[in-house]
């Protein structure tokens, strides 16, 4: 995904591609009869929690980034900066009792599904209070209260799991959908072609959702995968493949809807395709030899946290100072959070081996 | 993993909690069952008592199974509880993971333990550590049965004995049991077993007969069982090469050796207490298993006595008779010859007492 | 696949997918106007050859299969009796340096390409003039000399392996193609999804072509894939896909001559999927339980030698003596490849770890 | 396979045969490298020498790979033959024995030697049998690369150490060079090599320097390498352990006990003969490596000795310091107490000879 990508967001779907978003139009209005019909479903204080929770999210890969710099962090990271309106967008969409499997990029998703940031910040200084009691760090991080099976360090890794935990769901009669992150990378692994293969054809009520940031650590989508769209790819499984402007919450959250309630009405699974763009390098040892300046340049200039933010101030969902009490508010947190990180205590060598196995 | 689902009406159906020992079945006169049947009944009477656990795997359903091993389970239990998957073993892997991680049972086959291949990924990179990567939030209550070993002329990508890959990884339970009893009872024991629990079924196991308690019974997995008590040296064998052991501990009585055969059933946890008390009591070790020799169980087990106690008691070299170091090939000789056979255990004995080694 | 398919076959192709078979008539008629232009493009003798392979084939399995019966052959065996016009459809259109890989069901495949018969039963036999020297038997039979790459054990097996056969084509400026025989259940795996988008970004000359016989073993593809046509899958792939009558020579072999074409022009690879039916059962563990006498009939009223047989004759292609002396000849040659067969050495027991590595 | 390939054009530019050794361009002074840098350098030399040698690898073109191996190759050699591939570790490991078996030698990189489960299906049932199942028809002239172990803090699914698995597979050849100079000569050799060769690469190696000689040397896959000699006791190492066993022997040393080191190198062959020798002086064993113990490289050396006439000279139990069983976790402190250290290394050795064992 080059530059000219920036516009292509904008162009009409690939042909095949069924688009279920809402249809953005070529010159945007702003004008309250442009509000998308999502912002009437949500209600005004949902919306700010949403803007909350991007700017928590960014706030949070921007502290933790920094605390990897002073090396305060162990191992590596991924940060999903610029990504912040899809995994809101997906997840406002779902209940706490939904599941979702997310990917090594995970941090977005995992707040946007409701975990503490204290907690997470425990992981990443490897502490007992940590998500995983420090054993998982950064690319294992799970919540299973709020329905978050967790983060994957395999590529693809979550798919086919998240295919099995909407069996169990339809198996047992619940009403849950689950929600399948993964990037664009992931969309060449067999994984990917087996699951949402199964999925189809017994009808499950999955959610995938791919991440297409343009990248697979240096490949280019382009480079690495055979159709223009990821979504395109959901022909081969009978199901609906959408393609949505993964840097407006609005699209984001009207293809979400529109794909849990198919899954929760028994109609089975549907491929979400989010085009966004990860500001920051895939880890920290990325020296950016893949893309251009200008590139990431012109992404910055579509910051999903700035335009929602404007678009909610616009249509009177928030004030000025509505958004600056939620930025000090989201200050406040993040910086509890990693005083609480730091104070947790390190597990225990002698615990070694505890968690191996069910005692 | 305690969410609510523990809770929700479809499990209020299942009788009794999977740990406790239905006794009632149990009948006076014993009874025969072969090693496929003594499977199947303990699928059934696991998925009777329990309606979290269901069966997965390729062909399972109408057509019994490659081995006939589900047979007519679909017939009885239905579509729903006994699945046929496409022909894909890596996601099939991931789904039962999925579903074992949500409050379900899963039992999964492989059509052939060679296919495993396809899903070290989901099983060594998932199932395996998902508890411990999460801190113990979550556990993965799944059951993945394997048929293995060679002896059909199915050659070399049908015929693997690839137990020691999956003993090598903690977080999983290894289990290889060598008899219709066990086959039941370590079945249901890893049913009850709240981790991933791997079973290396032989093919030619499947239609030897043996006695069969009725109703629910478990074999603990991690005990390995002494068949056959004998002064002159331990054979600890594997799955069919137990029954080869104790063929050549029968001829080699008639010679004046005593061997004392160990049934070692589960790879992992070891028993390494079981064989170092008999080591200590016969002052000599021979391991036999149908996996490749080199790094097969057999290893580790001759490992874990040169390092343990009962060394200073050993009064010759520790003997392994593992497979050959090439695949399983199609000729059946050639075939035979890949593999221990009883004569092989036999002479391997003669020279090892012999001094000859 | 069920009874429905027999009619299914003469329907136009599921939307999306494009048609590059020849177009068969709802009616076909049977004069010489309606010849179709691959029996123009191959010589009268290669028709000839076409049928004699097709015949051997036949004869081949069913010796096999008595030999089986006979307590002669080892282990198991998966004849594709009935599928014989798609084996030497596709391959008729190969030059001896074209490669390929096949399947579990793969005799016709080798027959098909080049293989000698004597040098299969041998193998069959576990004998020293085996195509594997008796190491490796019916799953595993190659003969190299003719571009035969193999059989494999493992479904799906082949299409990476052929995928990098390609790729290994172009960079060494060989023009030659690569076929890739997969079944229908094989179109599930992972490997599939892998090695077709590989193909596709990389243009390499492959040819992919599924043998849709209706079941992976017992499971039908509607029971298993979520697409009708398994041809629609090349839309994931951007190639094109094209569903063709597997039991109709003509049908499978202008597919091929186009895919062939296409790929040595260097437009990269293509997708066949050649609908046709196994009379026989799976393995010879098969019971049938999954499928219908009134299926199996309906197929075996479709046998593809005996409709390329009446069309060979009925165009003027061969004689009635001269389909009597194809079935003599083969017959001879068969008896003759099983005596060679049974003469042959078995490999000594000495040798057993023979192979494992380069001397 | 001898196919008309062997002729063609493409061919015809390579310099001289890959087995021969090129001289010419030995420095006379010693010369200092990273591990990465000496890989890096013998790819670069087999591209040069050979027109058939290709990289293969996922982000090893412009990114330069995960640990900067491949670096500015693909600006020297042209992305076709530093070839970045989508993230489908099965098909393109498939890919590569596509390659290999006509006419091409391609260099796999895995970008993390976990990822390898989900090729395995492509690497065990297929490359390392396609020879035998064919009774010899083919070779399958494969490199792959697989960068291992822990200490980076990358948790569970990044950090194995999977080498004892390939060990476990005939028709594979298995090494896991410890210093740079060994990591060129070994990489060489690979190349040259008819048959699949693995290659596990600890990541903390990868910035470690050492003398390595210009221009082309091989080492023979299957040779291990005795770094030190000494009478006491025999440590057997692999990769990184080799130099924390170093750095115990140079403690121990100053406590009057002198232990032999011996770098293993090769995993499959395995030189039984250098580590039996060296038993045979010293009468006792102790194996270091960072595989899980269990049916980790440790049991197989264990058990080769204690089968082997070494096992008459052994004065202690043989002792197996491996990694702990679990995965590999995510906190410093407990990664580090999960695969051996200097001191535990130091502390076993002063046990076993104290006889405290
Ligand atoms: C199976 C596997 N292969 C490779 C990797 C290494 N890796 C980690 S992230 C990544 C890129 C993934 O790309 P994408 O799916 O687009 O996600 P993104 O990083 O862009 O969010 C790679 C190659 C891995 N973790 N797992
Ligand atoms: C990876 C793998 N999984 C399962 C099997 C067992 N198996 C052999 S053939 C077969 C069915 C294959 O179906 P299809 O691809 O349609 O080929 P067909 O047998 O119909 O020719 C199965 C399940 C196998 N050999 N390899
Ligand atoms: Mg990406
Ligand atoms: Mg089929």
């Amino acid at each position: 995904m080059g530059l000219e990508d920036v516009t292509l967001r904008e162009k009409s779907v690939a042909s095949g591609v069924r688009q279920l978003g809402r249809a953005r139009p070529q010159n945007p209005s702003r004008d309250a009869v442009s509000m998308p019909s999502v912002y009437r479903r949500l209600s005004a204080e949902s919306l700010r929690q949403a803007l909350r929770k991007m700017h928590l999210i960014r706030r949070f890969e921007e502290s933790a980034e920094d605390a990897y710099m002073r090396g305060l962090v162990h191992g590596t990271m991924h940060l999903s900066i610029g990504q912040e309106a899809s995994a809101v967008g997906i997840c406002a969409t779902l209940e706490p009792t939904d599941y979702m499997t997310s990917t090594h990029r995970g941090h977005g998703h995992s707040i946007a599904k409701g975990a503490q940031v204290a907690r997470m910040f425990a992981e990443f200084f490897g502490k007992e209070d940590g998500y995983c009691r420090g054993r998982g760090g950064s690319m294992h991080i799970a919540d299973v209260s709020t329905g978050n099976l967790g983060a994957n360090g395999i590529v693809g890794g979550g798919l086919p799991i998240a295919v099995g935990v909407a069996l169990s769901m339809k198996k047992q009669r619940r009403s849950c959908v689950v929600v399948s992150f993964f990037g664009d990378g992931a969309n060449n692994e067999g994984a990917f072609h087996e699951a949402l293969n199964m999925a189809s054809i017994w009808k499950l009520p999955v959610v995938f959702v791919c991440e297409n940031n343009g990248y697979g650590m240096s490949t280019s989508t382009e480079r690495s995968t055979a159709v223009k769209d990821v979504a395109e790819r959901a022909c081969a499984y009978s199901m609906p493949g959408i393609v949505v402007d993964g840097n407006d919450f609005a699209a984001v959250a009207q293809a979400a809807f529109d794909a849990v309630e198919r899954a929760r009405r028994g109609d089975g699974p549907s491929l979400i395709e989010s085009k966004t763009y990860r500001i920051r390098g895939h880890s920290r040892s990325d020296r950016n030899r893949y893309r251009t300046k200008e590139e990431i340049e012109a992404w910055l200039a579509r910051d999903p946290i700035v335009a929602f933010e404007r678009e909610l101030a616009r249509l009177g969902f928030v004030s000025k100072s509505g958004i600056e009490a939620i930025r000090t508010d989201v200050e406040c947190e993040i910086a509890e959070a990693i005083a609480f990180a730091k104070a947790s205590p390190a597990p225990s060598v002698e615990e070694l081996t505890r968690y191996v196995y069910s005692d | 993993m305690s969410t609510p689902i523990e809770a929700t009406a479809i499990l209020q159906r299942r009788r009794s909690s999977v740990e406790d020992t239905r006794s009632s079945g149990l009948s006076p006169e014993p009874r025969e069952l072969s090693y496929a049947q003594a499977i199947q009944e303990a699928m059934a009477i696991a998925m009777e008592r329990d309606e979290r656990v269901f069966l997965m795997g390729e062909d399972i359903g109408v057509y019994g199974g490659a081995f006939q091993v589900t047979g007519d389970l679909v017939h009885r239990f239905g579509a729903d509880r006994v699945m046929d998957t496409p022909i894909s073993e890596l996601g099939s892997a991931g789904v039962a993971i999925g579903a074992a991680l949500t409050g379900l049972r899963p039992i999964f086959e492989f059509q052939f333990s060679d296919f495993s291949a396809l899903a070290m990924e989901q099983i060594v990179n998932q199932a395996a550590k998902l508890r411990f990567m999460l801190g113990g939030a979550v556990s993965v209550p799944l059951v993945m049965r394997f048929p293995s070993g060679s002896g059909t002329g199915a050659a070399a990508q049908h015929s693997q004995s690839l137990e020691a890959w999956f003993a090598h990884v903690p977080g999983l339970k290894v289990v290889q049991p060598a008899t219709p009893h066990d086959a039941k009872g370590c079945l249901l024991a890893a049913i009850a077993d709240p981790d991933p629990v791997m079973i290396f079924e032989h093919k030619l196991l499947y239609k030897m007969k043996g006695e069969v308690p009725e109703g629910h019974y478990t074999v603990p997995l991690g005990k390995a069982r002494l068949c056959r008590p004998g002064r002159d040296v331990t054979i600890v064998a594997t799955s069919i090469m137990v029954h080869r052991s104790l063929a050549a501990a029968e001829e080699l009585s008639r010679e004046g050796i005593e061997a004392e055969v160990i049934d070692l059933r589960s790879l992992r946890p070891l028993d390494r207490d079981t064989l170092t008390q008999s080591v200590k009591r016969t002052h000599r070790l021979v391991c036999v298993y149908e996996g490749v020799k080199t790094l097969g169980i057999g290893a580790e087990l001759s490992a874990s006595i040169a390092e343990s106690d009962a060394f200073d008691y050993l009064d010759a070299p520790i003997l392994r008779l593992g497979g050959a170091e090439c695949p399983i090939p199609y000729n059946p000789e050639l075939e035979k010859a890949a593999v221990p056979q009883t004569p092989t255990i036999i002479a391997a004995v003669r020279d090892l007492i012999g001094g000859r080694l």
